[in-house]
C-alpha cells in the first residue's frame, strides 16, 4: 500500500517537474525518492512540486561529503491532507561545492514549514539561504555555530574514559 | 511610670485589638490557612502534603518552618529598584492591611468596644475604606521592583482593585440597608439569634465573597500572582523575610474580610449572648467571630484544588457583567427588607 | 532578495497569519522574556512583545536541551544510538526509538517476527498514554490547576508500573532493537493491562467532570490559539495538534508500521483547532489507545511461545542465550551487536509518537556507524507553531496555548 | 495511587524530625532552629534543565509526593533555597542556570540529578554539553539516567541531614559564610555568548 502511494507520488513529482523543463536525476532511497536538481531552478522546481500537491516539509536533510567535496541538501516533502499520496516522501534537493560558505535560495516563500529547518542547516553545515527571512541559529549558541558542528570535519571523539581500557576510537 | 505609659497604650481597646486580635490571630489564621489549603488539596490529589516535620500535628510545624527560613534568609535588594517603596511598601501593607480590626466590635458589650459609642456608629464605613488601601501598596511594591513581570503582575492588581472593590462596598451596603445602621455591633446583634443575613440576602452574600476571592487574589481569580505567566506578579523581586510578609498579607486581609462578613452575615457572636465581664464579655464572643472569620477563609482557600484561574478580562467580564447586578439586587433586596422591617 | 521576502510577507496574509503593521510594533511594547526560568516556559524560552496585554511578535528561543543527538548518532555504532534517542522523549522512549530501529532494519534487511511486531505495538501504546497524561499534567499546571496535575500523575504511574513489568524499567526502556523485541510478556501481564484500561477508563470520567466539564477551564480555552486547517499544512504541525485543526495525519494510518494496519481503531478528528479541540483529541486518543491495547493483548494470549527476535540474530546465539531465549524468553545483546554492520544505503524510518510524527533519516556507507541520522520530532516541528499561533492573544493565554500544543523542548532540541 | 500512610521508604525521618522538635523545643537554640526549619523547608526552583524533570515531576506527583518532607516546588528564585539540576546542562542552559542560582537567597544549596549532571552520563563527548559542578556548587548528587522518583525523595532528606548535622544554615545565618565550602565561580564566563 505504502509502495503504492510512492509510485503515485513518484509519477505526479516527475510530471511536475517535466512540465516545467527541469532537469533532474532521480536517487532513490530504501522507502523514498529524491530528484536532484540545479541550483538556479531548485525555487521553479519547489514551486511545482507544491502545486503537484506535496505541501508540506518534512525535513531539511543536509548531508556533508568531504570525499566528494560537496554538500547536499534535500528537502524531503509530503502531503498532509492528499490522500492518494499521503504518507509517501519525496525529495528535493541540491549539491551545493563544500566551501565555507556554500549558498542557496531558501524555499522558505514556498513552505513556509521550512523555515526553522533551514535555521538548524544553516548553524550545523554553513549554508547561507538567501532571502530567509530571519537566518540565524536556533538550536547553538553563536560562537558554537561558528564551527559547524555537522560537519565531517568536526570531530567529536569517543574518548578514553577508562584508563586501560581500548574504547572503539571512531569518527 | 513607663509601664503605666506602656499600660496605657496597650490598654487602648484599638491597640490592644489590632495587636491581639489583628496581628496574633491573623499570624495563626494565615498559618492555619496555608496549611489547610495545602493539606485539603493533597487529600482531593490523594497525596499526604506536608508531614514529616511533625507527623502528629500533620505537618503543620512545615509551616512554621517554611516562615522562620524566610525570617532568617537573605533579603536580596536587586540593583535598579527603588529602595524606598522597595522596602515599606510590604511593610506599610500588612500593616494597614490587619488595620480594620482597630475599630471592629468583638461584643454587643459597649464596654469592650474600641471606639466610644458615637465613633462605632460609622465603624463598617471606616472599616471598608481602610480595606481599600492595601492593593494600593501592592501596586507600589510591583512598580518599585523595576521588572516586567512585578509592573504587570501591580497593574493586574490595579485592574481587579476597581473591579472588586465596589461590589464588596455594595454588598455590605445592603445590610447595612436592611438593619438601618453602620454600627457593626447593631448590626452583628439584629441578626441574633439565627436571622443571618447569608440566608435573608443570599445575593449579597454571594457577591461579598466573590469580591473577596478577588481582592485576596484566591483561586480561580489568582490572576495578580498567576505564576504560569508573572511568575510572583508584584512580589517577584522580593526575598526572606519582604515576601514572607507579602505572602501572608493576603491571607491576613481574608481573615480580616472573613471578619466583616462574619459581623455582617453570619452574626457575628450570635446565637451567644454576650454578658458582663471581660471572659464572657469579650472573650468569647471575639472567639466565636473568629472561628466564623476562619471558616470563611478556610471555604475561600479550598477553591485552589478545584478550579484553575481565569484569564484577567474574563475576571473583569465576571466583575461588572455578573456580580455588580447582583450586588445591585442584593442592595435592592435589603432594601425592601428594610421597609418590610424584617430586619 | 527583497522581492522574496516580499512574496513571503503575501503569502503570510493569504494563510490568515496574524501580521501586525510594523507601525504599532515599533511603539509601545514591551519585550518580554519567558524563560528558560519562568514557571510557564519549561526548558525554551519565549520572546514575546506586548502591545498593552495583547501579544503581537512571538518568538520561540529553542535549544537549551540541544544535546547533539545527531552527532552522536554518527559515531556510536549501530545500536548505541538506541538508547540515546530515546533520551529524546524521555517519557515515550519506545515510540521515539521504533522508527531508528525500523529504518535500520531497513537497511539490514529483516523485518521483525509477528509477536515481536504486537510487543512493540503493545510497548508504544502504554507509552502513548502515558505520554498523553504527562501532557495533562503539565498543562493542567499551566492553567493553575494543580488536582489536574497530582491527578494525571498519579494515573500516569499506572502505565509507568506496566512498562516497568514488561520491560524492566519505568522511562527508558530500549525495548525493540533490530531483529526483534528484548522481552516477552509473562502469563499474568495481559490481565494487567485489562486492570489498568478498566482503571483508567474509570478516571477519564472523573477527568470530565473536573477538568474538561470545569467552567473556568472551557472558557481559559474555547477559540483560544485556533490553527486553521490551511494554517496546519502550511506550517508542518504533526500529530494531535494537526488532528484537532481537522488534519486527520498519522502515520499509523497514512504509511502503516508493525501490525497497525492489522488492528481496528480509529483516528480521532476535531474540527475546531482551537486549545479545547487538541485537548479532546488527546483524550479521545487514550480511549483508542486503549482498544489497540485489548486487541493486542488478546493477540498475544492465543500466540503464545512464537519468536520474538529475528532468526538472523538468534541463530548467532551461542548455547547459553539461545537457552535464556527459550526458558526466560529474554533476547540478549551479544557483543556483535555492537561490532555490527549494516550494509550501505539510506532509508527513512517514521512512526507516529504520543507527539506526532518522527522521522529518522539513516545513511549508511556500509561501516561501524551510521553515516547520518537526520532526526525531525514532532516537536521540532510544532515550534514553528508559536511563532504564528501566539500573536493576538492575551498574555495569559500563553499559558494555555503552550499547555495545549504539548511541545516538549528536549524533543524538539534533540 | 496515593503514598500509604505508616510506610516509609526513604530513610528514618520520623526520627531525626523528633529531634529536630526537641531541639526547638528543648534548647532553643536559634541556629539549630534555622538548620531545623531550613531542612523542613526546601523549595526546589522550578528550573528544568533536561529530560530529568519527568521523574522529577513525577517526585511531586501523588505517587511519591515530595511534599511530604516540606518540599514545594516554587516559582520564582528569590523565594527558594534549592536547585535542582535536572539532568544534562548544555552551554545554552548553562547562562541560566547561573544567574538563576546567583538570584537566590542564601543559604541555598543545589542537588544534582542523573547521570548527565554527575559527568555528562550519556553525553559525556558531546560538544554542547557542560558539567553542573563547574557552573554552580552541589551539595548532593542523584546517580540514575533518569534516577527514580524515590532517589529524588531520598536526596531530599539526605540534604536535610546534612543541613542539620554541619548547620549549613545556622553558621550561614551567624557568619554570613557556609561553613563547608568557598563559593564556587565558574572557570569560563558562562554567559558570554550572550553579550557579545
Amino acid at each position: 500500500m505504502a509502495a503504492d502511494k510512492l509510485s503515485t507520488a513518484r509519477q505526479r513529482a516527475e510530471e511536475a517537474l517535466k512540465s516545467i523543463g527541469v532537469s533532474y536525476s532521480v536517487e532513490e532511497g530504501a522507502n523514498f525518492v529524491e530528484f536532484i536538481v540545479d541550483v538556479a531552478r531548485l525555487k521553479d522546481a519547489a514551486l511545482a512540486l507544491k502545486n503537484a500537491g506535496f505541501g508540506t516539509v518534512v525535513s531539511v536533510t543536509a548531508t556533508d561529503y568531504p570525499k566528494k567535496n560537496t554538500i547536499k541538501v534535500v528537502y524531503h516533502v509530503t502531503s498532509m491532507i492528499d490522500d492518494e499520496v499521503k504518507g509517501a516522501i519525496i525529495g528535493v534537493g541540491v549539491y551545493l561545492p563544500r566551501i565555507d560558505k556554500p549558498s542557496m535560495p531558501s524555499l522558505t516563500g514556498v513552505w513556509l514549514s521550512a523555515e526553522f529547518m533551514e535555521r538548524e542547516v544553516f548553524e550545523f553545515f554553513g549554508v547561507e539561504f538567501e532571502g530567509h527571512p530571519d537566518l540565524k541559529p536556533l538550536l547553538l549558541i553563536p560562537p558554537l555555530a561558528e564551527k559547524r558542528p555537522l560537519r565531517k570535519d568536526f570531530v567529536v571523539r569517543e574518548e578514553n574514559i577508562y584508563e586501560g581500557v581500548p574504547f572503539s576510537n571512531v569518527g | 511610670m513607663v509601664l503605666d505609659v506602656v499600660e496605657a497604650i496597650l490598654g487602648f481597646p484599638p491597640v490592644w485589638q489590632v495587636l491581639v486580635v489583628g496581628f496574633g490571630f491573623s499570624l495563626l489564621v494565615s498559618v492555619v490557612a496555608v496549611w489547610f489549603e495545602r493539606k485539603t488539596a493533597a487529600r482531593v490529589q490523594r497525596r499526604l502534603g506536608p508531614y514529616w516535620a511533625s507527623p502528629r500535628l500533620g505537618g503543620l510545624l512545615h509551616l512554621v518552618a517554611d516562615m522562620l527560613r524566610y525570617a532568617f534568609q537573605q533579603v536580596i535588594i536587586p540593583r535598579g529598584v527603588d529602595m524606598t517603596p522597595f522596602l515599606v511598601a510590604p511593610i506599610v501593607g500588612m500593616v494597614i492591611s490587619i488595620l480594620p480590626v482597630a475599630v471592629v466590635p468583638f461584643t454587643s458589650n459597649p464596654q469592650y468596644w474600641p471606639l466610644p459609642p458615637g465613633a462605632m456608629e460609622y465603624s463598617l464605613l471606616i472599616a471598608l475604606a481602610i480595606t481599600t488601601l492595601p492593593p494600593i501598596f501592592i501596586v507600589a511594591a510591583g512598580w518599585a521592583s523595576n521588572n516586567k513581570f512585578a509592573v504587570i503582575g501591580g497593574l493586574r492588581e490595579a485592574f481587579i482593585i476597581t473591579a472588586y472593590e465596589l461590589i464588596a462596598i455594595l454588598g455590605f451596603l445592603a445590610v447595612a440597608a436592611a438593619v438601618g445602621s453602620f454600627n457593626l455591633a447593631v448590626i452583628a446583634e439584629a441578626q441574633n439569634p439565627v436571622k443571618w443575613f447569608m440566608l435573608l440576602n443570599p445575593l449579597a452574600f454571594l457577591a461579598v465573597i466573590i469580591a473577596v476571592a478577588m481582592s485576596t487574589s484566591a483561586f480561580p481569580f489568582e490572576i495578580p500572582e498567576s505564576e504560569s505567566e508573572v511568575v510572583a506578579g508584584p512580589f517577584t523581586e522580593y526575598s526572606g523575610l519582604l515576601y514572607a510578609l507579602n505572602m501572608g498579607g493576603a491571607y491576613m486581609r481574608r481573615f480580616i474580610y472573613g471578619i466583616l462578613i462574619a459581623l455582617t452575615f453570619m452574626g457575628g457572636w450570635a446565637p451567644y449572648n454576650p454578658g458582663e465581664g471581660i471572659f464572657a464579655g469579650y472573650i468569647v464572643p471575639s472567639l466565636i467571630v473568629t472561628v466564623k472569620a476562619l471558616i470563611i477563609v478556610l471555604a475561600i482557600s479550598f477553591l485552589r484544588a478545584v478550579y484553575g484561574r481565569y484569564r484577567l478580562d474574563q475576571a473583569l467580564d465576571i466583575a461588572w457583567r455578573l456580580t455588580l447586578p447582583l450586588a445591585l439586587l442584593g442592595l435592592a433586596l435589603g432594601i425592601i427588607q428594610a421597609f418590610i422591617g424584617l430586619a | 532578495m527583497s522581492g522574496d521576502i516580499r512574496f513571503y510577507g503575501a503569502f503570510k496574509d493569504e494563510l490568515g497569519l496574524k501580521t501586525i503593521p510594523s507601525r504599532r510594533i515599533a511603539k509601545d511594547t514591551y519585550e518580554i522574556f519567558i524563560g528558560p526560568q519562568h514557571p510557564g516556559s519549561g526548558h525554551m524560552r519565549i520572546i514575546i512583545k506586548v502591545d498593552g496585554d495583547v501579544i503581537v511578535e512571538a518568538e520561540p528561543d529553542i535549544g537549551y536541551v540541544h544535546r547533539t543527538m545527531e552527532k552522536l548518532g554518527e559515531i556510536r555504532g549501530w545500536i548505541k544510538p538506541i538508547p540515546l534517542f530515546e533520551r529524546m522523549a524521555i517519557h515515550d522512549a519506545c515510540n521515539i526509538t521504533l522508527p531508528y530501529v525500523r529504518a535500520v532494519e531497513k537497511l539490514m534487511g529483516v523485518e521483525a517476527p509477528e509477536r515481536a511486531k504486537y510487543l512493540r505495538v503493545l510497548l508504544c501504546e502504554i507509552n502513548r498514554i502515558a505520554a498523553h497524561l504527562y501532557g495533562f499534567a503539565i498543562f493542567g499546571i499551566f492553567l493553575g490547576h494543580s488536582t489536574m496535575y497530582m491527578w494525571a500523575m498519579g494515573d500516569r504511574e499506572v502505565w509507568i508500573e506496566l512498562a516497568q513489568e514488561l520491560t524492566g524499567a519505568r522511562l527508558t526502556h530500549s525495548y525493540p532493537v533490530p531483529g526483534g523485541v528484548r522481552r516477552d510478556i509473562h502469563d499474568e501481564y495481559p490481565d494487567m493491562v485489562r486492570r489498568a484500561i478498566r482503571y483508567m477508563r474509570k478516571r477519564l470520567e472523573d477527568y470530565r467532570k473536573l477538568f474538561l466539564d470545569n467552567p473556568v477551564i472551557k472558557s481559559r480555552l474555547e477559540g483560544v490559539g485556533v490553527i486553521s486547517k490551511k494554517q496546519v499544512v502550511e506550517l508542518g504541525i504533526v500529530g494531535p495538534n494537526a488532528r484537532g485543526s481537522g488534519v486527520a495525519y498519522d502515520v499509523r494510518l497514512a504509511d502503516p508500521y508493525e501490525v497497525y494496519d492489522q488492528l481496528d481503531f480509529e483516528i480521532p478528528v476535531f474540527e475546531e483547532g482551537d486549545a479545547l479541540a487538541r485537548t479532546y483529541v488527546r483524550v479521545e486518543e487514550i480511549k483508542q489507545s486503549m482498544n489497540i491495547l485489548e486487541q493486542v493483548v488478546d493477540w498475544l494470549e492465543k500466540h503464545k511461545g512464537e519468536p520474538i527476535i529475528h532468526e538472523s540474530v538468534s541463530s548467532k546465539y551461542g548455547p547459553v542465550h539461545k537457552k535464556v531465549l527459550q526458558e526466560q524468553r529474554r533476547a540478549k545483546l551479544l557483543p556483535l551487536h555492537a561490532t555490527m554492520k549494516v550494509p550501505a544505503g539510506r532509508a527513512i524510518g517514521r512512526g507516529e509518537t504520543a507527539r506526532g510524527e518522527v522521522i529518522y533519516y539513516v545513511e549508511s556507507d556500509g561501516g561501524l556507524n551510521p553515516y547520518r541520522v537526520r532526526i525531525v520530532t514532532p516537536s521540532a516541528r510544532n515550534a514553528i507553531a508559536f511563532k504564528y499561533a501566539l500573536p493576538g492573544h492575551k498574555v495569559m493565554d500563553l499559558p494555555a496555548i503552550y499547555g495545549s500544543l504539548d511541545y516538549f523542548p528536549p524533543e524538539s532540541d534533540r | 495511587m496515593a503514598a500509604e500512610e505508616g510506610k516509609v521508604y526513604v530513610g528514618n525521618v520520623d526520627v531525626a524530625a523528633r529531634r529536630a522538635r526537641d531541639i526547638l523545643l528543648g534548647k532553643l537554640k536559634l541556629e539549630d532552629a534555622v538548620d531545623w526549619a531550613t531542612s523542613f523547608s526546601l523549595w526546589p526552583v522550578h528550573l528544568t534543565t533536561s529530560c530529568c524533570s519527568t521523574e522529577f515531576a513525577a517526585t511531586f506527583g501523588p505517587r511519591f509526593d515530595g511534599e511530604q518532607f516540606g518540599s514545594l516546588p516554587w516559582v520564582s528564585p528569590r523565594q527558594t533555597n534549592l536547585i535542582v539540576i535536572e539532568g544534562t546542562v548544555t552551554r545554552k542552559m548553562a547562562c541560566a542556570v547561573r544567574i538563576t542560582w546567583e538570584q537566590m537567597p542564601s543559604p541555598k544549596f543545589a542537588i544534582a540529578m542523573g547521570a548527565c549532571a554527575l559527568d555528562g552520563g550519556l553525553f559525556y563527548n558531546s560538544y554542547n554539553v557542560v558539567r553542573p559542578w563547574e557552573v554552580i556548587p552541589i551539595d548532593i548528587y542523584i546517580p540514575g539516567c533518569p534516577p527514580r522518583p524515590e532517589s529524588v525523595a531520598r536526596a531530599i532528606v539526605e540534604l536535610q541531614r546534612k543541613i542539620r548535622r554541619k548547620h549549613l544554615a545556622g553558621e550561614w545565618v551567624r557568619t554570613g559564610w557556609r561553613p563547608d565550602r568557598e563559593p564556587v565561580k565558574p572557570k569560563e564566563d558562562v554567559c558570554s555568548w550572550w553579550r557579545g
